[in-house]
């Protein structure tokens, strides 16, 4: 099939150039600015004359270092759902794809004049299709609002660059005010927030609302008691995250609930912190909780206090404690990473109770195989809820669990639709796919 | 000469860790210290060449970025944190942190831990061509997540034929699953010896190359 | 201006990053852009707290000679020494954060080495936790073992001497099961997230603000 | 109750005992190595496969994108992927996404080049073949023919010569690695000026050859972190270049669907991956013997062997002890 076309390159070219012009008044395109029937050629290496022998190159063949067929015309749009940075190219390819390698695409502001200020802002391979999004390159950014013009060149295997013509952009870039994409995200999100306040407002009007008893929960009073009656001290480490993860969040606030206990008990708390800010909310946490306890003097400004925010030698100090001080109840509650087998592991050999909750996915076996305890990654934010003893709280997980049902129920659903697909052979499935689908590149 | 002290120094500090092993000593003792300190001083130097020179001063003095003094100034009242009658200003930059932080952070989550989640569990339990293990496989997957979702109901007791076996199989998939990413762990973490040993024994004493 | 200010910020600032996700118009990339400059610098900050923190703990040990009060020492002479060899000392006497000065040396050969070397009792640490936790307690206790011990084997060379059989059930308990618990997880852990984001920025969760509860 | 009292024993042992194992393990089989066959996976002969069709004429990106910390892991897959592109001559341009990796590029190409060790290849540095350069000879075959022309000879138990700025060039690291990447798909120059040693990297022949991403062929990059997939966002999203992974084993299994939709050409998969890597090396006559990861690979199945052992002889300890009918559960279950 292909070869048909070799013969007849020139004719084509011939019969195009019309139907460019008569497709002007639709698209704005500006004739080039020197001579639309004959390549530009901007390599020195190839000569003018050879230029003027284009057309005749189709028919024949042999003629040595043939020019090469020109782009047609280039169409921008204004790309969907971004903030007037980019532009959607796209362009006619040469009609007679011989000894083209690449196209690359020049760009400049519509007023400006001179060879200069063309740069080259995409090189697409003759393969590929000829469209691709502008504005990706930091060095050559669109400005929102700006008249761009475009020129195409054909690029042979040699580097030399035969010139289509110079098109004026129809289109100036602008941002949207809305991401068509993320509208799922945005249902989903208001679905939740509906649901939570929803269950906030049941809890505040006060209907009892029945929780499950976790495991951890019940073991954290008994493992301060038995370091009380040990006379040993409690190590409580909040993770190794920033205090907008939600597992510090959750650990902050089990630990105001233990440093109460503690401060009753008059046990001593060590309490080493990997992150700066955590350290001050946990201090003033801690202290808060001894002065509800109605022991503000006994607390020792020394017991909350920051190691260093590097991993590994944090995980060194905190070892030094567990074998030095040897306490007789660790608390492992946050966000960990792979220390977690590390202090876990120490902490079990210096004999001690340890009670783990984390929402890290990977570091939690290794939190179920050495400690004692292990709150499962939302039980950790359940706990503190439970703990917190607040209406909103709870309403807060009755509002999750709705969230789960509803989940749930979608997994059944598909469930049954592809049984559905299998046995009737419909589509159904792709059509619940299709709803819950959302786009990995924004 | 530099680099065969260094080496020296690196591999005592290397058997000063792994001292620890058998006990807890003044070796290791003096290491924890030494590199508590170091990787503080150096996380120090970190943040002052690439953030404050780079972020805040030279764009300030020499680009004329005068709004980058405010959160200069917010970051500043941290230091208010010593002075206890103005101590709670602290809490401005921590809320500002905390805030935007959150505000960052639900649509990512909704995006990422529930509909990108949701959306891999809506799959079909079997197309042509696909072989039998595959196809137990998609069963396992979505009933192993439905139970283990039922594990983490919190407002309903573990009770049933619906929660309670329900939340049993749950945490049969959990623990199926944890002890292969235990195992699975085990390899990467035999690997982290392989290269202290081949820094030992090839670094340090030239008995291997 | 104690509690109300900081709560107003949190939720100022909540809703704005949120509305600002939605909005791919170039304001709402300038909050973003503003932002993404602003956090590290004030994050920066931050460190001045943690210095305060171990400094002010490190001289109390030495003031009061506590134990061990001696590796004090240990602590906070690199902690300022390397700020100081860095930024102040000039290069001809060890300066400088190039290689060769002071500062490069105590991190590549003493913190990189102390931290690998921490890393790696990792794998002392997971054969003692695999013995002691790995038996058989109960049937729960079971399958955590065999999918250990399964992906273990089918892991190394060696495990092929038992056929392609055992490999191949260490990736599927690995694709499916394995993923199912994670997915899970998450889906709860996704769901209790959103809850926090919610009530932190509406005030409902204050505990950060530091006071229990109130 | 003696009986018992052993299985008791044998239950609570001190666990000094198994990390003094662990450790002797590890020691010995470096020393000695038994050599267990690697079989080898598609996800690394692809890469392989891909190298090998490379010619001088092509060039290469090796990223090290790692810390020493994972040396172990990072660096086999590395030096086996450098030893293969200075084997057929592919130009190799070296890298860094973290500052540490600087330092461990630098420790591959030493070792890739160490007179001390039988089947090295002979480095020239970019200053000593500089005359050849001014005199205008950049072709690798003209530069050899000049060089031995002069006197010099290849050592014993060299492959080869590799002149710096024509077979290699270490440009290391810089921060905000990702931009880096999107800078080099138009210009390599324009971001790295200078290379790791302050060579002007615009006289390389190499770089004359290779002037931007886009006139590269092919991109390993051996990370410890997420950061390999900025080698896809932007390098390989924006302009197609083929990218390969070298990752360490406990991410492997999170990038498997990257090579199902096509992404990436293949995986080197922690120190297995590695070990194919130089079984396929040695298969096809490209190096002499296997290297450090095949070698870590017997402490790796032995290690695995005495863990499993130990859970073995835990377990029969429990059950013969009797310990299964009178101990309280602990924990969840």
């Amino acid at each position: 099939m292909r070869k048909n076309w070799i013969g007849i390159p020139a004719i084509m070219i011939l019969l195009l150039l019309p139907s460019l012009s008569v497709a002007q008044g639709d698209d704005e395109i500006l004739t080039p600015v020197d001579d639309n029937l004959s390549a530009t050629v901007a390599d020195n290496s190839v000569t003018p004359d050879e230029t003027e022998l284009r057309p005749a190159a189709g028919e024949q063949l042999e003629e040595p270092d043939p020019g090469l067929d020109i782009p047609g015309i280039v169409t921008v749009q204004n790309k969907p759902n971004d903030a007037g940075d980019q532009l959607i190219v796209s362009f006619e390819p040469a009609v007679n794809s011989e000894g083209i390698v690449t196209y690359n695409i020049y760009r400049h502001i519509a007023e400006e004049e001179g060879e200069d200020t063309w740069n080259l802002v995409k090189i697409v391979l003759a393969i590929n299709p000829p469209e691709f999004i502008d504005g990706y390159d930091p060095e050559y950014p669109i400005e929102p609002g700006v008249l761009y013009e475009y020129r195409v060149a054909s690029v042979n295997a040699d580097g030399d660059e035969f010139f289509g013509p110079v098109c004026t952009a129809e289109v100036v870039s602008k941002g949207e005010w809305f991401h068509t994409d993320k509208t799922r995200v945005l249902i989903a999100g208001l679905l939740f927030i509906l649901l939570i306040f929803y269950y906030f407002g049941k809890a505040q009007r006060g209907t009892k609302m029945y929780l499950r008893p976790i495991a951890g929960i019940e073991a954290i009073d008994e493992a301060i008691g038995r370091a009380t009656e040990m006379g040993k001290p409690i190590l409580y480490v909040p993770g190794i995250s920033t205090i907008s993860d939600v597992a510090t969040i959750a650990s902050i606030t089990i630990l105001g609930r233990v440093a109460k206990k503690i401060a009753e008990y008059q046990t001593r708390l060590i309490v080493p912190n990997y992150d700066p800010i955590v350290y001050t909310v946990a201090e003033e946490v801690v202290k808060q909780a001894y002065l509800e306890a109605g022991r503000p003097d006994s607390y020792d400004p020394d017991s909350v206090f920051f190691m260093t925010q590097s991993q590994f030698a944090y995980v060194a100090g905190v070892n030094g404690i567990m074998m030095r001080d040897k306490p007789a109840t660790n608390f492992y509650l946050g966000m960990f990473y792979a220390e977690s087998l590390i202090l876990a592991e120490t902490g079990s050999l210096s004999g001690a109770i340890q009670i783990a909750g984390t929402d890290a996915v990977t570091q939690l076996p290794f939190f179920i195989t050495t400690c004692d305890y292990t709150l499962i990654g939302e039980e950790l934010y359940a706990a503190s809820a439970y703990l917190g003893h607040e209406p909103k709280q709870i309403g807060a997980v009755k509002g999750q669990d709705a969230c789960k049902a509803i989940i749930m129920s979608l997994i059944t659903l598909a469930l049954v639709l592809g049984i559905l697909d299998l046995v009737a052979n419909t589509h159904t499935l792709n059509w619940l796919r299709d709803l819950v689908t959302v786009s990995i590149v924004e | 000469m530099y680099d065969t002290i260094g080496i020296w120094v690196g591999a005592l500090f290397t058997l000063a860790i792994y001292s620890f092993l058998y006990k807890e000593n003044p070796v290791y003792r003096l290491a924890e210290h030494l590199v508590v300190g170091i990787s503080m001083g150096y996380i120090i130097v970190l943040i002052y060449n690439t953030v404050i020179l780079p972020k805040l001063l030279e764009p300030i003095f020499g680009g004329n970025h005068w709004l980058l003094i405010i959160p200069g100034l917010l970051g500043l009242l941290y230091i208010t944190r010593f002075i206890p009658s103005i101590a709670w200003l602290s809490r401005y930059p921590i809320a500002f942190v905390m805030g935007t932080g959150m505000g960052i952070g639900f649509p990512l989550t909704m995006k990422a831990y529930v509909l990108r989640q949701l959306e891999a569990a809506v799959i079909p339990l079997y197309s042509s061509g696909m072989p039998w293990h595959e196809v137990l496989g998609n069963i396992v997957m979505i009933f192993g997540t439905l139970a283990a979702l039922i594990y983490f109901f919190f407002s309903k007791p573990h009770k049933g034929l619906f929660f309670g076996t329900g939340s049993k199989i749950g945490i049969w998939v959990i623990m199926l699953g944890f002890g292969a990413t235990f195992g699975f762990t085990v390899m990467g973490r035999i690997s982290l010896l392989i290269g202290r040993i081949q820094y030992l024994m090839g670094d340090w004493l030239h008995i291997i190359e | 201006m104690k509690r109300t200010v900081p709560l107003m910020i949190v939720m100022v600032g909540g809703i704005l990053m949120i509305i600002q996700y939605f909005i791919p118009h170039q304001y709402s990339l300038i909050v973003f852009d503003n932002y993404l400059e602003w956090a590290p610098i004030v994050g920066a900050f931050a460190l001045i707290l943690g210095v305060g923190s171990l400094t002010r703990l490190h001289s109390h040990k030495i003031r009061r000679r506590a134990k061990n009060w001696q590796y004090s020492w240990a602590v906070l002479i690199p902690l300022f020494g390397m700020p100081f060899f860095a930024l102040i000392m000039p290069e001809s006497l060890g300066g400088g954060t190039d290689v060769h000065g002071v500062h490069d040396f105590l991190f590549m050969h003493v913190q990189v080495p102390i931290q690998a070397t921490m890393f790696s009792l990792l794998a002392f640490y997971i054969a003692s936790a695999a013995f002691r936790a790995f038996r058989a307690k109960s049937a729960l206790a079971t399958v955590l073992l065999l999918a250990a011990v399964v992906v273990m084997l089918g892991q190394v060379p060696i495990g092929a001497i038992f056929g392609r059989w055992l490999p191949e059930t260490g990736l599927w308990i690995l694709r499916y099961p394995n993923l199912a618990a994670k997915r899970a997880i998450m889906l709860g852990v996704g769901f209790g997230m959103l809850a926090t984001n919610l009530k932190i920025i509406f005030g409902v969760e204050r505990n950060w603000l530091g006071g229990a509860g109130k | 109750m003696g009986a018992v009292n052993i299985w008791e024993k044998m239950l609570n042992l001190d666990r000094r005992w198994i990390f003094l194992g662990i450790g002797i393990i590890s020691i010995v089989f470096f020393l000695v190595g038994f050599g267990m066959p690697v079989t080898t996976t598609k996800e690394v002969e692809n890469i392989f496969d891909f190298v090998n069709e490379l010619g001088p004429d092509d060039a290469i990106f090796i990223g090290f994108d790692f810390a020493p910390g994972t040396q172990a892991e990072n660096m086999p897959m590395a030096v086996a992927v450098l030893r293969h592109a200075f084997h057929n001559n592919i130009p190799v341009f070296m890298t860094a996404i973290v500052p540490l990796g600087q330092g461990m590029a630098v420790s591959a190409l030493n070792y890739v080049t160490d007179p001390a060790i039988d089947g090295h290849y002979e480095r020239v540095l970019f200053e000593d073949w500089a005359d050849y350069r001014e005199a205008g000879i950049t072709n690798r075959e003209d530069i050899i023919a000049a060089w031995e022309r002069d006197g010099n000879v290849l050592p014993e138990g060299a492959l080869g010569w590799v002149f710096e700025g024509r077979d290699y060039a270490l440009l290391g690291y810089l921060p905000l690695f990702h931009l880096v990447i999107l800078g080099m798909t138009n210009s390599i120059e324009t971001q790295f000026p200078v290379d790791y040693h302050g060579n002007p990297i615009g006289e390389m022949p190499m770089l004359k050859e290779h002037k931007s991403l886009r006139d590269v062929d092919l991109a390993v990059t051996n990370a410890a972190s997420g950061a390999c997939t900025y080698w896809i966002t932007y390098a390989r999203e924006k302009i197609g270049l083929p990218i390969a992974f070298g990752v360490t084993g406990v991410m492997a299994t999170d990038y498997y669907p990257y090579i199902q939709s096509g992404q990436i050409i293949g995986q080197m998969g922690g120190l297995r991956g590695a070990a194919e890597y130089e079984v396929l090396l040695q298969e096809n006559g490209i190096t002499a013997t296997t290297d450090k990861a095949f070698r870590g690979m017997d402490v790796q199945s032995a290690e695995h062997i005495f863990i499993i052992l130990l859970i073995v002889i835990g377990n029969i300890a429990y059950f013969a002890g009797g310990f299964h009918k009178k101990t309280r559960l602990k924990g969840r279950g």
